[in-house]
């Protein structure tokens, strides 16, 4: 099976998988409607009705930690390519990747000394 | 051919996860349990909220189903048995699991609620936490096998499965799968507790059945990835092959299961801090040692 | 038949659903689950499954008599539930705001598991019906007003633009029954929050005049002025807010009179003062800060860019930038001006003691501040207490549904203390047994909300099913439940994560209004026991702890349990406190009880036989108010642990004056 | 060849109307996740065209990192949910002169520069990754270091920029000092 058919196979696993989560929406709908009543589509807070909406500025606390995955993810992508040929290649791949992930791990290392790797 | 078989042997395998979770929360084993309580949801109203984002209300279940499955279609569960044997089989798996985080996000900002809200965003800090966890032992794994098809990763444990070859990867993968399925300690989006059902709290009737098929998918599947890449998937002395995958599945979801019950859940805090403070480093070493490893031993 | 059924003849398809329903009869429990467990209540076994949101439940079980402040809630969530929906009442009657109730019976296990078998034939037929009715009630009600979405202070009743940003308003609405002005503090400025935000208010105050005299002009057309928002008659560009020219010089000149240092709260940056002082939310002795340069002129700055608008190009200055959007948003401990929005954690919240009537302002995923009410108002009498005794005494009972033996030997104290009775040493030793085992039996229950809270599954169904085992255990069943005790406390000492999720967080520093275990987790050695006889000839020794935190609070009640066995061991019968018989007597009396939350002092005065008025004094009345100093400025997950560490009972909080 | 066109058409169109899509939302996070599925659907398209490493990296790494641009966007932008429809774009003529002047210098680039004999077979997918890995420890490893050094002055400059200097300077603890008493 060569690589196009596998990606059709996957793309029909996909539009196979949209259809049966439709026929269970049908199935659904079949059986009975949602009643429009007062207050039932407010989400539901321990019984307090608050209507205002929750879409503010979410004040996310990891964004120290978010910034460091950034360039992590992006040594990422050089990790895989080089993993599958290291047995290939032997010393020269392990220096060599040792070179490129003690300097992130010194990034890692400033990030921690800086304060970056708490809650802010 | 293939496919449906596996496509029905995941049925089977997500119908066993409900069974079990049924089982290991309330204590009582009912085989009708899981079946019961989906035609109940089933014949529950489905209420969308007021205001919602429609479009990331409605996609989000579908999208958690889809990268469960998506995820599922590089397994091998026996030689000839896998759907689509990808050449970058180790990173499609990957690639296919980030967008549950996709999916809970968009299933926290689509219905506008605070609980909601909360529970969403966590869970990208709860991926900041686990996702280089889940990279690094791959990488490892990948390494031991020069490739990166999920079958050639399989033949290259025959002798000693990777279990024992890297430990220290497979223990930082273990927790980091937990993670991303979000089972407790690390339920951080869907706190009972905290958040009065946080993500899953504005699901009603069929689109909370979707979005619990999701999840269990995601937990089977998640079980297989850890056996195909640490416990030798279909390898084993006596049985089939196909038995061993099998018993290897069971044995590494009721281990995820029971593992979550046995302590509170985890802060994000101290998640974030002890996975970059000390998963990393150790991720590093971890991939440095298995590149001496590879070396020595021919 | 049940009233929340769904449209639809009962037919095959609808026939399997109707049964496969009753049989995963989903249930959110009112007041709460700690509730329905204290009143002996066990819903596993008789088939009922416990849901964290009325979206996934089916049944409404309201358990026990509901106080008036919850009835607007109760009825929300049973508008939230989805339908097939039935309601489910033990032991009380129903109130105005609900539907009629689907089943009722008496507040007991067997009168629950004949009303789940009643549920599940009403399910299995009438979960589907012809004629369905939609539910409404006066508390569902809404009120469409028009605010904006950076400015939510803003409030008015017909769309526009916003007189703040310009930017068009939205629909929002309010709750129209309860009518009170719903200005909505999104953000601290505008909140009269006196000692905090006086910087904040005078310089909100300032901004709202501000506006009244803000004109609107067109970028490309500036002699076009008008008052309100809207479109430029010439080019049809929306109008940008202006500050006239006089009001502008009043307001540089005020700006002068300032004085040119201000002195701020490293942590608290919004905390600002003309004069050196310490910060009035965390005590920290102010820094000086010289107004920036910055500052000064950006705000001229902002007025510049108004001012010749014309030559520059036009496009970029139709909207606000977010430094004048945010200048004067309260800025959180890293520096950021955030929104805050208020998110209800109220009475039935799956974490928190069932009616605990909380609201929580949550800056992201952290606590900026917290808002209790108690569920009894102070002037609000209770159910009309009935002056003979035995009525006086059930009705006191009725404070604590949580631990009702504590507070009928309160009263039992009280009148024996009125009429100067003397007890026989071996009935009081009896009446310290049932004490001590409700204590136990409290203790464990706190366990499992504490479990359910911090999702730690195990402890949560091992602590439930001890504590319905033990309030109803006789002297051998004591006997042998103290060896699961012994072990439950034992594997919680090895538990991985628990103490990272406790040490720390909810520190209390050891202060003279703490009570009960929560005070002796301080070091406060508060504690009526001691000073009690019998306990005295029984053995008993106080329990106390220093770190006052979360996981010396949890350290006390291990060992309280432990303790509280060993007395029951020593004083060898359990026996329920009844009233002794006084006869006509007019006199006072008072006694103090250590319930499990802590000390609770009643004194009453009786007039021929008849009580003509009592004081109660109650340990979670002093606890309510610790909520806002141990979640300030925590992550939610902290706070909330620091809350449920407290064991508050929203039924006894505010010592009332009874009268009769 | 006409299905495999198809789909690189398909799947290209997707990513422009998502690419669309972007700046026809008001609320930020459907802008971000826009963003997100169109990268999505050139992962898509990258698959289509064989080049599997690629496709599935691309289709792997936007989406978390247009995750965190999203919560960023959330964080720092007014009104994050788009809901008073506040018009967001501005200078319009710049930025359509910018869009038409970048797309003709990519069609230039594209049609004039010699990208060498065209391969009629792909590679087979295995082989593309090793091959990839070769290059990147043989040829190209001065830009694989480059490319280091550049990931770690962006890990300095962003935490420089963006991490309030820690007052007290506690000794880095393993849970951070979020206990620290106020």
């Amino acid at each position: 099976m060569d690589s196009l058919e596998q990606y059709g196979l996957l793309l029909g696993i996909l539009i196979g998988t949209i259809g049966f989560v439709l026929s269970l929406f049908a199935l659904a709908s079949a059986i009975g409607k949602t009643r429009k009543e007062s207050a039932k589509d407010v989400p539901a807070t321990a019984g307090q009705l608050t209507r205002d909406p929750a879409w503010v500025r979410y004040h996310a606390r990891y964004y120290g930690y978010a910034l460091l995955f950034l360039s992590f993810d992006m040594e990422m992508a050089y990790m895989y390519p080089w993993a599958v040929v290291y047995k290939q290649v032997g010393v020269v791949a392990l220096l060599d990747m040792g070179v490129f992930l003690a300097i992130l791990f010194l990034g890692l290392l400033y990030g921690w000394s800086q304060g970056a790797l708490r809650r802010q | 051919m293939t496919t449906t078989i596996i496509l029905l042997l995941l049925v089977f395998g997500v119908y066993l996860v409900a069974v079990l979770e049924a089982w290991i929360s309330s204590g009582r084993f009912r085989l009708t349990t899981p079946i019961l309580s989906g035609i109940a949801l089933l014949g529950r109203e489905s209420i969308v909220p007021r205001k919602p984002d429609r479009i990331f209300f409605e996609v989000a279940p579908v999208l958690l189903l889809l990268s469960a499955v998506l995820a599922a279609t590089v397994i091998p569960l026996m030689p000839g048995l896998i759907i689509t044997d990808l050449a970058t089989g180790a990173l499609f798996i990957n690639a296919a699991l980030v967008y549950v985080l996709v999916a809970m996000l968009m299933a926290g900002w689509g219905p506008d609620g605070a609980y909601a809200m909360v529970g969403g965003w966590r869970f990208l800090g709860q991926l900041i936490a686990y996702a280089m966890l889940i990279v690094m032992p791959i990488t490892a794994v990948v390494m031991r096998a020069e490739s990166l098809l999920t079958t050639q990763i399989v033949v290259s444990q025959d002798g000693l499965w990777n279990i024992f070859y890297q430990p220290l990867g497979f223990v930082l993968f273990f927790i980091a799968a937990m993670a991303l399925a979000f089972l407790p300690p690390f339920d951080l989006p869907t706190a009972t507790g905290e958040l009065a059902g946080g993500v899953e709290a504005e699901y009603s009737g069929v689109r909370l059945a979707v979005f619990r098929l999701g999840r269990l998918t995601l937990i089977i599947t998640l079980a297989s990835a850890t056996v195909v890449f640490y416990l030798g998937g279909w390898q084993g002395p006596w049985l089939p092959p196909w038995a061993w995958s099998g018993i290897k599945i069971l044995a590494v979801t009721v281990t995820m299961l029971l593992a979550g019950r046995l302590m509170p859940r985890i802060s994000e805090t101290d998640l974030l801090a002890w996975c970059w403070k000390l998963g990393i480093p150790l991720a590093l070493l971890n991939i440095f040692l298995v590149g001496i490893l590879v070396l020595v031993i021919p | 038949m049940i009233s929340g059924a769904r449209l639809g003849k009962l037919s095959g398809l609808r026939r399997l659903v109707a049964t496969a329903i009753s049989r995963d009869l989903t249930t959110f429990v009112i007041p709460g689950p700690d509730i329905a467990r204290a009143h002996g209540l066990d819903l596993a076994a008789a088939g009922l499954q416990i849901v964290a949101s009325p979206r996934h439940a089916s049944v409404l079980l309201v358990v026990g008599d509901i106080p008036l402040a919850l009835h607007d809630a109760a009825t929300v969530i049973y508008a939230q539930m989805v339908r097939p929906r039935a309601l489910f009442i033990l032991g009380t009657e129903i109130f105005s705001s609900l539907p009629d109730a689907d089943i009722m019976s008496r507040l007991s296990q067997d009168g629950l598991i004949d009303g789940v078998q009643q549920l599940r034939t009403a399910f299995a037929e009438g979960a589907f019906r012809l004629d369905v009715a939609d539910f409404d009630a006066p508390a569902l009600q809404i009120r469409i007003e028009y605010t904006c979405s950076m400015h939510p202070e803003i409030a008015l009743n017909e769309p526009g633009s916003c007189p703040k940003c310009g930017m068009t308003l939205i629909i929002r609405e309010t709750q129209a029954s309860t009518g009170r002005a719903h200005t909505k503090q999104k953000n601290v400025d505008v909140s009269v929050d006196e000692q905090m935000a006086t910087g904040n208010e005078h310089n909100a105050h300032h901004h709202m005049s501000d506006a009244a005299k803000v004109e609107f002009t067109c970028p490309m057309h500036p002699e076009v002025v008008q008052d309100a928002p809207g479109s430029c008659p010439r080019c049809g560009m929306n109008l940008e807010p202006r500050e006239t020219k006089t009001e502008h010089t009043h307001d540089h000149s005020q700006m002068n009179h300032d004085a040119a240092v201000q002195y701020t709260c490293p942590m608290h940056p919004e905390v600002v003062q003309d004069g050196p002082g310490s910060c009035p939310r965390c005590g920290m002795n102010l820094e000086p800060r010289e107004i920036t340069e910055s500052e000064t002129n950006e705000h001229s700055g902002m007025d510049h860019d108004s001012t010749d608008h014309s030559d520059m190009d036009h496009g970029d200055m139709a909207f606000m930038s977010m430094i004048d959007v945010t200048k004067n948003l309260p800025r959180s401990t890293d520096g950021l001006p955030m929104e805050w929005t208020e998110a209800p954690f109220g009475p039935f919240f799956p974490g928190l003691p069932g009616g605990l009537m909380l609201t929580l302002t949550l800056d992201g995923d952290t606590v900026a501040d917290s808002k209790t009410q108690p569920l009894f108002e102070n002037k609000e009498l209770l159910p009309q207490v009935s002056p003979d005794i035995v009525n006086f005494i059930q009705q006191i009972t009725r404070f604590g549904p949580l631990s009702p033996v504590a507070f009928q030997l309160l009263a039992c104290q009280a009148l024996e203390n009125a009429a100067g009775l003397e007890i026989s040493a071996n009935v009081a030793s009896a009446r310290i047994g049932a004490l001590e085992q409700e204590r136990i039996a409290n203790h464990l229950g706190w366990l499992a909300l504490f479990a359910q809270q911090t999702g730690f599954n195990w402890l949560q169904r091992r602590a439930a099913s001890l504590q319905l085992k033990f309030c109803l255990a006789d002297m051998q069943q004591i006997a042998t439940l103290a060896a699961d005790i012994q072990s439950l406390i034992k594997r919680l000492g090895k538990t991985p994560l628990l103490k990272s999720r406790t040490v720390g967080i909810g520190k209390l520093a050891s202060d003279s209004n703490l009570r009960g275990p929560v005070a002796r987790a301080s070091g406060v050695a508060n504690d009526v026991r001691s000073t009690d006889k019998n306990y005295i000839a029984l053995g008993f020794e106080a329990v106390s702890q220093t770190q006052g935190d979360a996981y010396a609070r949890l350290q006390v009640r291990l060992a309280e349990i432990i303790h509280s066995l060993k007395l029951i061991q020593v004083s060898g019968a359990i026996e329920r406190p009844t009233p002794a018989d006084t006869g006509e007597i007019s006199a006072t009396g008072e006694a103090s009880v250590e319930t499990p939350r802590g000390m609770a002092h009643l004194e009453l005065t009786l007039q021929k036989g008849q009580v003509i008025a009592a004081r109660l004094e109650t340990p979670s009345t002093y606890h309510l108010d610790l909520i806002k100093p141990l979640t300030e400025q925590q992550a939610l997950a902290d706070a909330l642990v620091a809350i449920g560490s407290l064991d508050l009972s929203p039924w006894e909080v505010q010592s009332r004056e009874i009268q009769t | 060849m006409t299905a495999q066109m198809f789909f690189i058409a398909f799947f290209g169109l997707a990513a422009v109307w998502f690419g669309i899509a972007v700046f026809r939302t008001y609320s930020m996070v459907r802008s971000a996740l826009a963003l997100l599925f169109s990268q999505t659907a050139l992962g898509a398209m990258f698959l289509s065209m064989q080049a599997e490493f690629l496709g599935v990296l691309q289709i792997m790494m936007m989406a978390t990192e247009m995750s965190i641009m999203a919560i960023f966007m959330v964080m720092f932008m007014m009104d994050p949910g788009g809901l008073s429809t506040m018009d967001m774009i501005h200078q319009k003529r710049l930025s359509l002169l910018a869009g038409i002047v970048s797309f003709l210098a990519a069609v230039g680039v594209a049609v004039f520069v010699d990208w060498g004999p065209v391969e009629m077979i792909a590679p087979d997918p295995a082989q593309q990754t090793i091959a990839l890995g070769l290059e990147l420890l043989g040829r190209s490893m001065l830009i694989f270091e480059t490319a280091g050094i550049t990931i770690l002055t962006s890990m300095i400059a962003a935490i420089s920029v963006a991490i309030q200097p820690v007052k007290q300077n506690t000794v880095p603890t393993i849970t951070g000092s979020n206990h620290h008493e106020h």
